[in-house]
This record gives structure tokens, sequence and C-alpha cells, in this order.
């Protein structure tokens, strides 16, 4: 089907939308399951109260702020990964761009969620913007959430709108719908100047709101006074956290559908050797912060900081605490070091390891300081019930199930900007080259001179 | 392509401006909001610094946002009708 | 396809339109006795303080006792069905179960002593038009908000003859206006 | 304006948990049933927490009673995202259950741990309770609001006999049943009255005072010494 | 604006319909509870009353509104508690709303454990036809009325209920009987009225395992003494000493817990006592004028007798009693020095725990001390505590066939034999019923007690009741023992009923409180002082006139009348008022307040109590009514009964060998405790300590929420009962922090949680004796009994633990 249009060669990318098989339904189907697990637990809990789930006095928080933390975490895999890398004109991007960016807008919405299903009055959600108060750092949360989300989406819609205008051209259903999203795209100058000049707009301005984003959600722990949360370096501390979970999450992305829509002539080993490349940048990162964060903590040994400190070394928190120091560092510098054979495999357990290192993190974030409360009291043990578990699942399954409808409406690679690196990009790459080099163009040399 | 009228392409019309309408709303909203927060952190008392200082970044970056989504728009879609 | 979508759409905005009537409904209260307000407090000239005693006296309004009816009522001559229950229930010594058609949140504290005595606020500021009515409101007159509340209280001004005398309650508002602490009503 | 406090001498104190009692009955605090206490959700706004001889660990060196602490720069209220719980012109550090919308952030911000979770509902109206107190729903905040329906009730009493609150017209339910006199309640800012005297006491100490949270509950140590103070 | 902008903002998160929806929803839950025609706030009543939860006899006044209870709060006039409660009083609001409440009275239906709704009418005539008959058999004596932990006219009128119908069997099942003298005051003073405790006076209290802060004879009373000895305008910070086994909330309050080995308690008392005098500390001109028996002394034959001195000297050396005791000797000499020089010292030894075989003798040493450091009749020091002026009631009056039953033996034998010197026996109760001996009992009364749950005895009782062919209860619930019963006639609980409490053990002063009904009956329950009153109404003759009150409150108002006649005393009043008038009665002057008895009557029903706040200035001779008019630390008492019982049943008589035997010699009425031997830790290497938590001390009230949630402040624990365990000794065992055990002793097994508390002996653990829900510690107690109290041995069990 594909064969017969000129654009036959992309025809892979096309193929998700144009067709959809049985095992579409299938995972669908399993992936309801899950969903449906969640939403009978989300109605047990509703109707029952959060009593329900494994909260207490005094460990308030749980799964659902983990969740939430991590989620926003994910969420920087994408508009800031694809920002960077095109600002930074990086041609290995091309591929990479659009699934980074569609798991930021999905998992924005899931991590959100979060918080909704953690309020204990999910009726009077309407008050934060009523009656909402901005010295309250979850209010922080709401502002920036909500425009990077704004940007996120944007950011995501601009570069797909030559993407649109060829399904519209292309396709025979849907016709209004893309119609509408392709904005009149005829690809002419004047556009792309528009476009282009967006998206690099964007790409400038949705790197700090990123930064913001998970600087402020560290925020609603660093701003109270409670021991280990009470710190200065939690806002790097989260962003650094969540490109690295960001990144992780983008590479299960990209080997899954590069398996489900045999886009290996798309996604090189060579992509993933980058961005293994990254992580392993990113997880001697987080291993410098997570050193600093614990070795202050331990050098100034104030007593309610010790406490939680080795409530997580060697306390009941113990399998938590070093399961993620294995999973966030032992195993991704194992399987990164040296990435020349097998490099998809161990990309692959690396990140996979990651992202359960990185949820960990944020459970040993959030809990034992809860559960070590200043004063002497009972100290809890936190163990969810099956209703967390069921929002966990249930949110990891929704994610990918709008992942996954996602990828039936739009090309999960940018195909013009794939076409562009085809046709424009390796020209202006080598002009480009040149003006790297001494011996450039004359016109720079004379500017050069000129200046000199 | 076909560059006539069609009614499914007035309809299209229709709603794309119909889309930067939305965004105009929504960013609208959120910075009618803000400043309402402003004004009940002022009328109670209750830090009103705060408020004023969060909102000298956040409405910025939204006007920023609308804006880019309004230039795009308004390049898009105005280069067809010409 | 269209249809369907407007189907949906009509469906969903009949259900908005139901869940907010269903809250809005209150049910209608069926009194004992058909009381007129009008006879009372238009004919007779009677205040509502006169039955409303403890409208005065405490932070509950409260019923007026059956005693006080019969007061009047025992000498009275029974014209009608409603006047002779009202005997009935005096002779007998019990109370008239009158029920409640007014009621605040279990979380709002609000004094009527403080406001029918003290800021002197006419009843009919919150109860409505009662002395216009024939028989009794099968439900509130006026439906009352927060907002409500607090409009009047950061509007209200004390009576010059209060501020001057410098009395309590005055500075215990800060200055000429009476408390928008939410603690002060919320409990 | 009155500024709200309390001096709890642990010296007095024999952590008989009558406090404890009384603030339950007096704000009709549910008991939330073996399963649920089990599970670590007891409310208790006020709370005889038990602290240990340091390197002795099990041995209790004393009671130490706590409600909500009142803090004059409270780490909870900054924190709430709906103004439900704000100190008020009295240092009163609020509850509004009416507003709250339950997201445990002030839970987690407090260093005292004196706020409670309903984490169902678990009690209806029923009679035995407080009339002057409602009763909260599932999935709200609540905590020691220092007994401030008595004070709603002294003042609308003081207020409609045109007087001033006299002291001692308004103190706490624990205060009042503490069969030691452990506690004291009053009025800070006057400074002749018995809690502003105490707390100006030698003894006095306020728990984790180098938080900066200002507590308006303000603790004497036990020690020998002379005198009440 | 802001409609638009919500509406939009709704619109945009999809939230609309869902949001309506589920606020819907949460209304609709919300105001499910109230009921919608209760108006917010009917008129408030405050009634005065008396708190029931444990002996203490706090005032309270209790908030109404239209009969229903809204709160519970001290009576700020009351002199025992002023105001001021304890933990139990607010359960009371729990008890009274407990929906287990009985609704109405209930027969037996077939077999026992099996109740069909009955009229109060029927069931009475039940009674009275069953009670009739038996009267007219002549077995008007096995009728037996089991009472429990109450005082006052409640007691009065079943004992005269129990004369006049002709049985000698009204057996009260109460551990620690606090109305009596307790045995040691009555050997070595020879009072026959409770001494009190001086508390709030005293600059030293030396505790010899008394629960002062939790359970002992009022918390309340002894906690605002407490708070006086630690902290007064007038006087620098008292001391208090603790010896217990176990560090309890009273222990962690003492300056000093002495842990020691349980049940020689005695034996560091006559450690003490040895420092004392070694270091000539005692109060030696209290000792010279005020006691017999301190020195060596000959009797009217010229023989000599050992004093008190040289056998504290010779026997109780310091190391000997640190190696029985466990305390080391700085300890005791300390405690000694502090005894000797810190006046006034107060040592307390009544209602501690039992302290093992040898209690009266390790009472009678306790109670020395207080003799050595001359704390009798002194202010801070022992004081009599007054009877009340109350009207005497007119004689009862006995026909033939109650003269008939009241000359049988009582079926426990209290006052005979071994157990001459116990009011009551029910130890021994469940063994004489199932041997029919000395008579089968042909109906059982069972009032305020429920001893099926509450005794040691517990299984052998329910295999007595079996027994017994009619069971009546009172009990408002339905208990372990009243399900037993063939008829319940279910009491009201105390905030309905009309009731009096005289409360003994005070600092020297006497109140009487009074309460009438603060709760319109919430079922078809009534007072069971009423129903006895009916009862004895339909039995007639005789009965009917020893007992001719219409009312409960007409004999309350009939014995009121006294105080009203006693020219002393007053109601009580505001503060003010109140010392103004101590100062004119001290001088001997009295000014009457009422004009007529219906107005004092009126007062005391609205202030809720009478007392004299006088204390009687009593000469220490007074305090001695002994032959010898002193303090007696050879107790010619004990030795006059000794003799008679020896003189009617012989030197092997049972008496004397439950004293310890005649071959000791004059030890027997010295206040000489053995120095056990060593023994070996066998199967059972670990003691058992029960003891009484403050929120729960005397059992009962299963549905009081709030105090099952928080029973203990010294363990975190909540519903269930728990067993203490030293960490050391867990450790050995394998046992960690609320893991599962088993608590064994020869008797039987419980499976309990353990709580590792540092604060304790290692070689003891410690189980409350009532609490939350579990097994209790009743089915491991050996059925030992103390033949002084008639009540089983609780502390002297021996048990091992496993994991379970």
């Amino acid at each position: 089907m594909a064969a017969r249009e000129p654009g036959g060669r992309d025809a892979a990318l096309f193929a998700p939308i144009e067709l959809t098989g049985r095992g579409f339904y299938g995972v669908v189907a399993i992936l309801f399951l899950f969903i449906l697990w969640g939403g009978v637990a989300y109605w047990v809990q509703f109707e029952e109260g959060l009593g329900v789930t494994g909260l207490h006095q005094p460990v308030s928080w749980g799964f659902y702020v983990t969740n939430f933390v991590f989620f926003i975490g994910i969420s920087h895999a994408g508009t800031l990964i694809s920002a960077i890398l095109r600002l930074s004109k990086a041609e290995w991007r091309r591929p990479v761009t659009r699934m980074a960016e569609v798991i930021t807008v999905m998992v924005l919405f899931i991590g959100a969620g979060q918080i909704l299903v953690d309020l204990g009055r999910p009726d009077r959600m309407m008050n934060i913007i009523r009656y909402g108060r901005y010295q309250s750092p979850l209010l922080w949360d709401a502002t920036s959430i909500s425009a990077y989300l704004t940007a996120s989406i944007v950011y995501l819609y601009l570069p797909m709108i030559p993407d649109i205008a060829i399904l519209r051209d292309r396709l025979q259903k849907r016709k209004l719908f893309y119609t509408v999203l392709a904005l009149g795209w005829t690809g002419s100058e004047r556009q792309q100047r528009v476009l282009n000049r967006a998206i690099a707009v964007m790409a400038i301005l949705v790197i700090p709101i990123a930064v913001s984003v998970h600087s402020v959600v560290s925020f609603v722990f660093s701003m109270t006074l409670q021991p280990m949360w009470h710190s200065t370096i939690f806002g790097p501390y989260f962003v650094v956290g969540a490109i690295f979970s960001g990144i992780a999450a983008l590479i299960v992305a990209m080997i899954i559908f590069r398996k489900a829509y045999g886009l290996q002539g798309y996604l090189k080993p060579i992509h993933f050797r980058y961005l293994g490349q990254l992580l392993l940048i990113m997880s001697l990162l987080w291993f410098y912060f997570t050193f600093a964060e614990y070795l202050t903590g331990y050098y100034g040994g104030t007593p309610e900081e010790m406490k939680v400190f080795w409530a997580k070394f060697t306390g009941p928190f113990w399998p938590f605490f070093w399961g993620m120091a294995l999973t966030n560092f032992v195993i991704p510098i194992l399987c990164l070091v040296r990435l020349g054979r097998h490099t998809i495999a161990k990309v692959l357990t690396a990140s996979l390891s990651v992202l359960v290192g990185m949820w960990l993190e944020r459970f040993i974030i959030v809990v034992p300081t809860l559960s070590n409360p200043r004063l002497p009291f009972g100290e809890g043990i936190y163990w969810p019930t099956w209703v967390e578990w069921g929002e966990l699942a249930g949110s990891f399954a929704l994610f990918a199930l709008f992942y996954l409808l996602f990828t039936k409406f739009f090309p999960v690679i940018s195909i013009w900007e794939i076409r562009e690196g085809r046709e424009v990009g390796l020209k202006e790459v080598e002009e480009r080259l040149l003006t790297y080099l001494p011996d450039g163009s004359e016109a720079e040399l004379a500017e050069t001179g000129r200046r000199w | 392509m076909s560059r006539e009228h069609s009614v499914p392409d007035r309809m299209a019309r229709a709603i794309q401006w119909g889309l930067a309408g939305a965004a105009v709303l929504f960013i609208g909203g959120i910075v009618t909001w803000i400043s309402h927060l402003i004004r009940t952190a002022w009328r109670l008392k209750d830090v009103p610094s705060a408020s004023i200082g969060i909102s000298l970044v956040a409405v910025p970056v939204f006007l920023t946002l609308l804006g880019v989504i309004l230039y795009v728009f308004w390049g898009l879609l105005g280069d067809r009708s010409e | 396809m269209k249809k369907w979508a407007g189907m949906i759409g009509l469906t969903l905005v009949a259900l908005l339109a139901w869940a907010y009537l269903a809250r809005w409904g209150e049910p209608s209260v069926d009194q004992p006795i058909a009381f007129p307000h009008k006879t009372h407090v238009q004919q007779l000239k009677l205040n509502c303080t006169n039955c409303h005693q403890r409208a005065e006296k405490d932070a509950a309004a409260g019923r007026p006792p059956t005693a006080l009816c019969f007061a009047c009522h025992a000498a009275v001559e029974a014209k009608n069905d409603e006047m002779k229950k009202v005997r009935a229930f005096g002779e007998s010594g019990k109370e008239i179960p009158w029920r409640r058609v007014w009621r605040l949140p279990a979380h709002v504290f609000f004094s009527h002593r403080t406001h029918v005595t003290v800021a002197k606020v006419r009843c009919q500021t919150c109860h409505g038009p009662m002395e216009t009515l024939d028989r009794p409101p099968a439900r509130p007159l006026r439906k009352l908000a927060m907002d409500d509340c607090i409009g009047c209280h950061e509007k209200w001004e004390w009576p010059k003859e209060i501020t001057e005398g410098g009395t309590e309650p005055v500075r215990v508002a800060a200055g000429r206006r009476v408390s928008t602490d939410c603690y002060a009503c919320h409990r | 304006m009155a500024l709200w406090g309390m001096v709890i001498d642990l010296d007095r104190c024999t952590g008989c948990q009558a406090c404890v009692m009384a603030c339950k009955a007096e704000n009709n605090v549910p008991a939330v049933g073996a399963g649920e206490a089990v599970r670590g959700r007891i409310i208790s706004w006020m709370q005889v927490l038990t602290e240990e001889e340091e390197g002795h660990p099990g041995e209790i060196k004393r009671f130490m009673p706590r409600p909500c602490l009142h803090c004059d720069d409270p780490p909870c209220t900054k924190v709430c995202p709906v103004y439900a719980t704000y100190r008020n012109p009295e240092g009163i550090v609020t509850q509004i259950y009416a507003r709250c919308i339950g997201c445990r952030f002030c839970m987690a911000a407090c260093p005292y741990n004196a706020k409670y979770f309903n984490w169902r509902r678990y009690q209806k109206e029923a009679p035995g309770q407080n009339p002057d107190v409602s009763v909260r729903p599932k999935g709200v905040v609540e905590k020691c609001t220092f007994c401030h329906h008595r004070l709603q009730k002294a003042r609308d009493r003081a207020r409609v006999e045109g007087r001033e609150l006299a002291p001692g017209e308004y103190i706490t339910a624990c205060a009042e049943a503490c069969p030691a006199r452990a506690i004291v309640f009053g009025d800070l800012s006057d400074p002749g009255s018995d809690v502003a005297r105490l707390a100006r006491s030698p003894r006095a100490f306020r728990l984790q005072e180098e938080l900066g949270t200002k507590p308006k509950v303000i603790y004497l140590t036990e020690g020998e010494g002379h005198g009440r103070a | 604006m802001r409609v638009t902008r919500r509406g939009f903002l709704q619109v945009l998160g999809g939230t609309a319909t869902g949001a309506a929806l589920i606020k819907q929803r949460l209304v609709k839950a919300e105001d499910a509870g109230q009921d919608l025609n209760k108006w917010a706030t009917p008129e408030e009543v405050v009634v005065p009353s008396i708190c029931q939860q444990c002996p203490g006899g706090c005032g309270l006044l209790v908030r109404t509104l239209d009969g229903e209870v809204a709160g519970i709060s001290g009576n700020p006039l009351h002199p025992i508690n002023r105001g001021t409660l304890c933990p139990k009083a607010f359960g009371g609001l729990q008890l009274l709303y407990d929906s287990n409440r009985l609704k109405g009275p209930l027969a037996r239906d077939g077999e026992r454990g099996r109740f069909r709704p009955v009229e109060w009418d029927e069931a009475l005539s039940m009674v009275t036809a069953r009670l009739s008959d038996l009267r007219a058999k002549a077995l008007a004596h096995t009728v037996a009325i089991l009472g429990g932990q109450y005082r006052g006219y409640r007691d009065t009128l079943w004992k005269r209920f129990a004369q006049a119908y002709g049985t000698p069997n009204y057996i009260r099942v109460r551990c620690l009987p606090p109305e009596k003298p307790a045995l040691a005051h009555r050997l070595m003073q020879g009072v026959t009225t409770p001494l009190g405790y001086d508390l709030g006076e005293a600059q030293f209290i030396l505790s010899f395992g008394a629960g002062l802060l939790e359970a002992w004879l009022g918390p309340v009373h002894a906690s605002q003494a407490f708070a006086r000895l630690r902290r007064s305008e007038e006087r620098p910070r008292g001391r208090f000493v603790q010896v217990d086994p176990r560090r309890s909330p009273t222990a962690i309050k003492a300056d000093r817990w002495v842990p020691i080995v349980p049940g020689t308690d005695g034996i560091l008392a006559l450690g003490i006592a040895n420092a004392l005098i070694r270091e000539g500390l005692h109060d030696k001109e209290f000792v010279e004028e005020h006691t017999f028996g301190f020195e060596d002394w000959r009797d009217q034959r010229g023989e000599p007798h050992e004093g008190f001195k040289d056998l504290v000297l010779r026997e109780y050396g310091l190391l000997t009693v640190s190696a029985a005791t466990g305390v080391p000797v700085k300890t005791i000499l300390e405690i000694a020095r502090d005894l000797g020089t810190i006046k006034p010292a107060l040592i307390i030894g009544e209602r501690g725990p039992a302290y093992g075989p040898d209690d009266l003798h390790t009472r009678m040493a306790i109670h020395s001390l207080n003799a050595l450091v001359g704390s009798i009749g002194v202010r801070g020091g022992l004081l009599i505590q007054g009877d009340l002026p109350l009207a005497p009631l007119s004689p009862v009056k006995q026909d033939e066939g109650a003269q008939r039953g009241l000359g049988q033996a009582r079926i426990d034998g209290a006052g005979r034999g071994e157990y001459l010197l116990a009011s009551d026996a029910p130890q021994v109760l469940a063994e004489r019923i199932l041997s029919a001996n000395p008579y089968p009992i042909n109906a059982l009364f069972l009032f305020a007690t429920n001893p099926l749950a509450n005794h040691p005895t517990k299984a052998e009782l329910a295999r007595a009741f079996d027994r017994v062919p009619f069971i009546v209860s009172f009990s408002p619930f339905l208990d372990e023992s009243s399900s037993m019963a063939d008829l319940i006639l279910p009491d009201h609980t105390y905030l309905e009923r009309w009731q009096d409490d005289q409360v003994t053990h005070l600092a020297g002063f006497t109140c009487f409180s009074l309460a009438r009904p603060a709760a319109t009956p919430l079922h078809q329950t009534r007072n069971t002082a009423d129903v006895v009153l009916q009862l004895a109404k339909a039995l007639g003759g005789s009965i009917a006139q020893s007992l001719r009150w219409e009312k409960f409150d007409d004999l309350l108002r009939a014995g009121a009348r006294g105080l009203y006649e006693a020219r002393r005393g007053y109601v009580v009043s505001p503060y003010a008022e109140e010392s103004l008038r101590k100062i004119l009665e001290r001088q001997g002057y009295w000014i009457p307040e009422f004009k007529s008895f219906d107005d004092f009557w009126e007062a005391l029903g609205k202030r809720g109590a009478w007392w004299d706040p006088t204390v009687l200035p009593v000469s220490r001779e007074a305090l001695h009514t002994t032959p010898s008019r002193k303090f007696e630390f050879y107790s010619t008492g004990l030795k006059r009964l000794v003799d008679e019982a020896v003189k009617r049943e012989g030197k092997t008589g049972s008496f004397v060998r439950a004293l310890g035997g005649q071959d000791r010699g004059d030890l027997l009425f010295l206040p000489a405790v053995a120095v056990p031997s060593a023994q070996e830790p066998g199967e059972f290497p670990l003691r058992l300590n029960t003891y009484r938590l403050m929120s729960r001390p005397t059992g009962g009230g299963k549905n009081q929420p709030w105090l099952l949630e928080q029973p203990a402040v010294h363990v975190r624990m909540t519903w269930e009962r728990w067993v203490e365990i030293h960490p050391k000794t867990a450790a050995g065992l394998g046992v960690k922090d609320e893991e599962w055990v088993w608590v064994e002793s020869a008797k039987g097994r419980i499976r309990l949680r353990a709580k590792l508390y540092a604060g304790t002996r290692p070689d003891v653990v410690h189980i409350p004796l009532f609490g939350g829900e579990g097994p209790s510690a009743n089915d491991l107690i050996a059925n030992e009994v103390d033949p002084f109290r008639g009540f089983g041995l609780l502390n002297t069990t021996r048990v091992r633990i496993r994991k379970a």
C-alpha cells in the first residue's frame, strides 16, 4: 500500500497509522486490564477514603507522591533532551526527538493525575483554583507543570505540522482532523521560516521551564523543615535524576517501537550508543549528587538527620536504598562502559534498571523521612495495599495506552525531519562543519580578521 | 489538494481559529487566575509577595508561549489565505 | 457519527444539569400546623423575638415553646382546625413537633444573639420576608452561602454609639469592621 | 489582641492521658476502631509522648503531652495550598475542614506531627458528641484547635454582655481536665497572666526551638527548685 | 468573571460531570448522619454526677441537651477532684451510648445463654416467686448475692435486703476492698475506720508497689497531691520513691525507681528500718511515747519478748536484705536517710500488689516504717478518716425465717477458720458451690460484677454457676457472667440513675457525693437499687418493712438528713466561700447555710456533694485504739486472735496455719518476714506480675473505644492486651517486639503480643489485669488464696514464654 506512493521509502513510518493489526488490539486489551485495575482501585478509594491505602500516621505520603515525582521526572525525557539536541544541531537527533516529546506530554498528564489520586477530597480540587495561595509549593507545581505542559504540547505539535500535512495529503481517513491540525501547511518558504523560528524559540524556552518544573517538584520536599528533605541541592538533584530517568524511559520506548514497528532502519545502534553514553554521564552525575547529598547529611550528623540516614542505610529501608544504588549506578555503569557489542541489549538493561532505580530513589526520598519523625512517635513501616499497586499499574498502563494511541494517529518518527536530513541535512552539515574548522570559508575568515 | 473553499475547508478554518481562540482563552484564564490569587492573598494579608514574585516569572512565560502559538497560527494560516 | 456525538453531548449536559439541580433541591418540609406568620406579624404586630425568644438569649434561635403559643391560644377562641390543633397540643402539654427548615452546616458557628442584640441585624436579612407568609415555608426563603456572610462582615460597620463607647466587640473586631477571620465562624 | 498559649509543666505531668481523653470527648475526635488503630491511624490531637533515656533505649525518662503547638511561625500553614490552615490574628493555627482538600502537605511539613488525617469516615453525628464542634468528614486533616469553639462561645457571651473576655473564661478541655494541673492555658500577651508568668520561668523551653517555629506551647522541665516557676 | 473561568477550566479538565457527580455523592454521604428533625442546640442543662469508672469517686458535671449527654467535665466544687478528671471519666460517654447495652430485661429461653425479652413486671414476679418459694422452704440462706466494686447506700441496701430476707451470703467479689481499714492498720493501731493519707502535705513519699498515679485509691486525688508535692508555691520540691518490680508510670514519675524481687517488699522495709535505727534517724520521741514492742519487753508473767529493734538489727542486716530483694545496699541506705531527714514522710503499702504468701507481715513491716518516722496522726502523714454523720436507719426487722437463714454459716466461710480475718472469700466460692459445702446454692444474684471474666477461678466459677438453678444478673451488658443467667434485669449506667458515693481514704476530710439522673434512660433499664426496693415490697412482711422506701432517692434523702442535722460540714461551694468557712470552723463556729432540709437537699443535688473540710483534730492517742493505747510493733490484737483460735481449734488450726504457724512464736505478732531461700528457676523461670492500668483498673466496659485505643502510656499498644518483657529476656528467647508469644503457667497458657519494655526486672514479665481485647491473665494465675483478703494471689505465679 505504501509502495504505490512516491514517499514509499518511509513506508515503515506510515505503517502503524495505516494498518492496525491484531497485536495492537491484544496490547490494548492487556493495558485495559491494568487500567481497569487502577480504575476499580480508585473507585474503591474514592468511596472508602484513603484508608484503603497503606498510608497512616506519620507516613502520610507514599506511592502516589512517589509516582508523581517519578512521572514528572520521566517527562524530562523528552522535551528537554530534544530541545538540547535540536539546539546543538546534533544530526542523530532526527529519529529521536518525536518519541521523546511524546513521552513528555503523555507522562505529564499521568504525573499531574497522581496528585489528584492522592487528594483526600478530590471533589474539592477546584479549591486549589478558587482559593489557591502562592505560598504553597504545591501551587508552584501547578503553575510550572501547566506551563511545561503547554510548552511541551506546543513543542510537540510544531515539528509535527509538516508531518500532519503529509498525512492529510496521503491518507483517506480522518481528513478533517488532519486538515485542521495541519494549519494549512504547504511547505512554502514563509511557512518554513515561521515554523523554524517558532521551533527555535520553543526549544530555548522549554529548557528553563523543564528545569524549573523539577526544581519546583523538589521544593515540595525541600521547603519543609524535615530531616533529609530540607536540602539546598534538592533542585538540581531532582533535575539530574529527572533527566536520568527521562533518558532511560526514552531508550526503552525507542527499543520497544523499534521492535514493534520495525524501525531498525531508522533507529540504529549508533543512536543507542549515543543515548547510552548520555545515560552513563547522567548516572555518574546522579551518583555525584547522591554522594554529595548523603555525605553532607552524614558529616553534619544532626540526630534527626541521622535517624533517617540510618533508616535508609541499615534500617528498614536498606533493601530500597541499596537496591537503588545497585540499579542506578552499578548496573548502568557495568552495562554502559563498553558499548561496542550488544549495544541495544546492554542499553536496554541499563535503562530498565535505571527506571526501577529512579522509582526507588523517589520512594527512598519520600517515605523514610516521614516514617522517622522528630518527636518520639511509633515509627510506622509503610507498605502499600492492592489499591496503590493498582494505581501504579494503571498509571503505567494508561501512559502506555496514550503513547500507543498517539502512534496510531501520528508518525512516531518525524518524517519530514528524516527527509530533510536526507535532502538538505548532509549538505548543511558539511557546510557547518567547515565553519567549525580553522580553514573555514572566506567570509568567515574576513570577519574574524576584521575583528582582530 | 484543492484550492477551493469547500465546506469542510471552511469548517477546518473555523476550527483552526477556534483553536487559536482556545489558546488565548486558556492562557488568558491562567493569567487571570494568577491575578485572582494575588488579589486573594492581598485581601487575606496572606504573603502577597510570594504571589507577586511568582507571577512576575510565570505571567511572562505564559504570555511568551501564547505569543509563539499565535505567531505560528498567524504565520501558517495567514500564508495560505494570500 | 455526528448524530452520536450530538446525543452524547446532550446526555452529558442533561446529566450535568440533573446533578446540579439534585444538589440544589432540598427536601420540602411539612409542618404539623399551618402557622401563618403574616397574621401574627402584620395583623397582631408581634415582633419576631416575641415568640422566637431564644434568638435574643442564645446562640440558637430554637423554636418557640408550645406553652408560649398556648398562653394566647388558651384565651382566644379556636376559629379553625389549625387553632384547635394548637390548643390540643397546649392542653396535652406536649411540644408541637415543628420541623427545622433553616439549618446551617455543622461546621458553622453562628450566634443569633450577637446578630440580633448586638449587631441589630434584621431577621429578614437572612430569613427573607417571613412576615408575608400565610403558610409555613416548605424550604428556606433565602439560600445563604459563605459569601453572604463574608459580604456582610466585610461591609459591616458598627453603629456610632457603639464605636464611640469603645466597648469590647469593636476592639475584638479590630476597628469598625467585624471579624472576617475564618475561625470566627468555622468550627 | 490576645495571643493564646499554653504552658505544660513536665514535672507535674503524670502521663495519665486525661488530657488526651478530655480532648477526644470535647472535640468529637473519633475512635477509629481496632483495625484502623493497629494500622497506626489513631487520631489524638493531644498525645502523650514518652521520651527515652539517652543511651538506654526503652527506658522512659519523661512524659510529654503534645497538642498542636500553635507555632507563631508555623511550617504547616506555609505549605497549605488552599488557606485551610493559617495562623489567625490571635495566634491560633486554624484548620478549616470545609476548605481542606486533603493533600496532607501540612502533615508532611509539621515537625511535631500534630496533624491527623481522616483516612476514612470514622463517625457520623451521634448522641454523646459535643454539638459545638463539627464532625469531620473523611479526607480532611484535623488537629488541636486550642478548643477554639470555647473561645467562640465565651466571646459571644462577653460580647452580648458588653464586656471584655475575662481571664480564665476561655481555657482548653485538656487544661481543664488535667488532674495534676500541669497544663496552664491563657493569654501570653497579658504579662500578668499565669501562662505568661510561667512562660518566663527559667525552666521553660520549647520543642525543637532550633527550627524557629516559635511554638506557643511552652514546656517546663523537671528539676529541683522551689515554687511553681 | 469567576463563573466563566471556573466553567472554562472545568471543561478543560473534562471534570465537570465528574466533579458534579462526585460532589453529589459526598454531600449525600455527609447528610446521611444528620437527624433532620433534631434541633441543633436544644437547651443545655448541667447536672452533677459521680464517676463510677473506678473507686476514686470524682464529681462530674454532665452537660445535657434535652436529656442527651453532650459532654462530661469535672465538678469544680467537688473536693475530691476539684474540677479535674482522669482519662476514664470520658469513657463514661461511650459507656452510656454503648451499642452493646441491653435494651430491656431478658429471660432465659431454653438452654443457658439463650434469651428472650420480657417485661419488667413479668421478670420481677419471676424473681419474687422464686425468693418466696425458697423462703417458704426454709432455704433463704441458699440465696447468694455477689456484689462488685461499689459502696455507699447501694451496699447498705443489699446488706439490709440480705439481712431482712435471711441470707448470710452477701459476698463481695473485690480484690481490693477499700472501705475497710487495712488489716495491718487494724492490728497495729487498732483502728476500725480507714486511715486517710495526707499525700498533699507529705514531703517524702515512699510507696511499696502502690500504683499511686494509676490505680490506687483515686488517681485524680493522688495526682493532685503529687503535683503539690512536686511544685507548690510555699515549699521545696518533695521527693517520691517507688519500689516496684516494674517501671510503671508512677515509677517513671518517681525521683527514684527501686526495682525489687517481687514479694520481698517487707524485707526491704525491714532493711530500711534497720538502717534508720542503726543511724539513729528514727523518730525517737514518737517511738518512745507512742509505740509498744520496740525495745525488748517482759509480759505480765515476766517472760521476756524480743522487741522490734532487736529483731530488725539481728535478722535484717543490709547485706541480707540486699541479697534477698535485689536492691543495692547504697539504695537502702539512701532511702533510709531521706526517710529519716525529710519530714513529713509517708510510707504506703496499703492496696499495693499482693505481696505474696506472707502478705500480712509484709504490710505490717511496711506500716511499721510509718511509726518509726512518726508519721501517724500528723499533717502530711496518716490521718484518721472520720465517719459520715449519715442518719442511722431503723434496725432491720427480722422475722423467724430471716433469723433462721442468718444463723447459717456463710457459704464462702469468711469470718471463720482460716478466713477469720477476711470479710469475703470469693476465691473459695466456686469450690464450695460445686461441693455443696455446707449447702447448695439455689439462687444467685450478680450485681456489678463479672466474676466469670475477672476472677482467677473463673473456670471453676463457670462450672459452679452450672449447678445453680436460678441466676439473676443486673448487668447492663450481656457479659461472660450475665450470659449464664436465667434472668437479666439490666441496671442503668451511672449517668442515668440516682446514686451516692462515700469515699474513704481521703486526706482526713469526709465527703458524701450525690448524683441525680443526668441522662434520660436510653433503654428499658432500671436502677437496681429501685429494683431491690420493688422486690422487697413484693416479698412483703418484715422484708418490706425493713426496706420501706418507695424509691432509692427516698433512701438517699433519708440518709442525707443526718448530714443536714450534723451541725458540721457543708454542701460544697466555691473556693472563696469555702475557705472562710474553714477558718470559722477551725475556731469552733459553724454557720447553717440552709433554712430547711428541702433547701439543703436541693443544693446537694445541684452542687453534687457534701463535705466536712475540717480535718478533725485527732490526737495521736485517738489513732491508737489498741489495748496498749499505742502503736504496736508487737500486735497484741493479733496475739489475742491467735490465742482464741488456738483455744478453739488447737495449735494446728487452720487460722494459725494460714498465718504461718504457731512455731514462729513471737515472730507471728511482729512484722517479721521470712527471708526466702534462693529458688531454682525450674520449669517456669519467670515471675508473672499483673497490674492495673490507669485506663482500665477494674475491668468491664469493653466498648469504650477511646480508652481501648490508647490504654497505656508506657507501651504503645492498641485494643489488644500484651505482655511486657525485658529486652534482654526477650533476646534470650528470640522474641521480637510485637511478636506473638505463648505465656504458660502451671495452670494454663495464653497467646499475647510481646512488648519489649526495658522498665522491668529481667526475671519478671507483666500483664495488665484488665485491658483491651484478648485473653486474660486470669487464665494463668494459680488459684492460690490469700486468707486475709479471701481473694486470689495475683502476683505469685511463675510462667515461661515461648514464641508462638
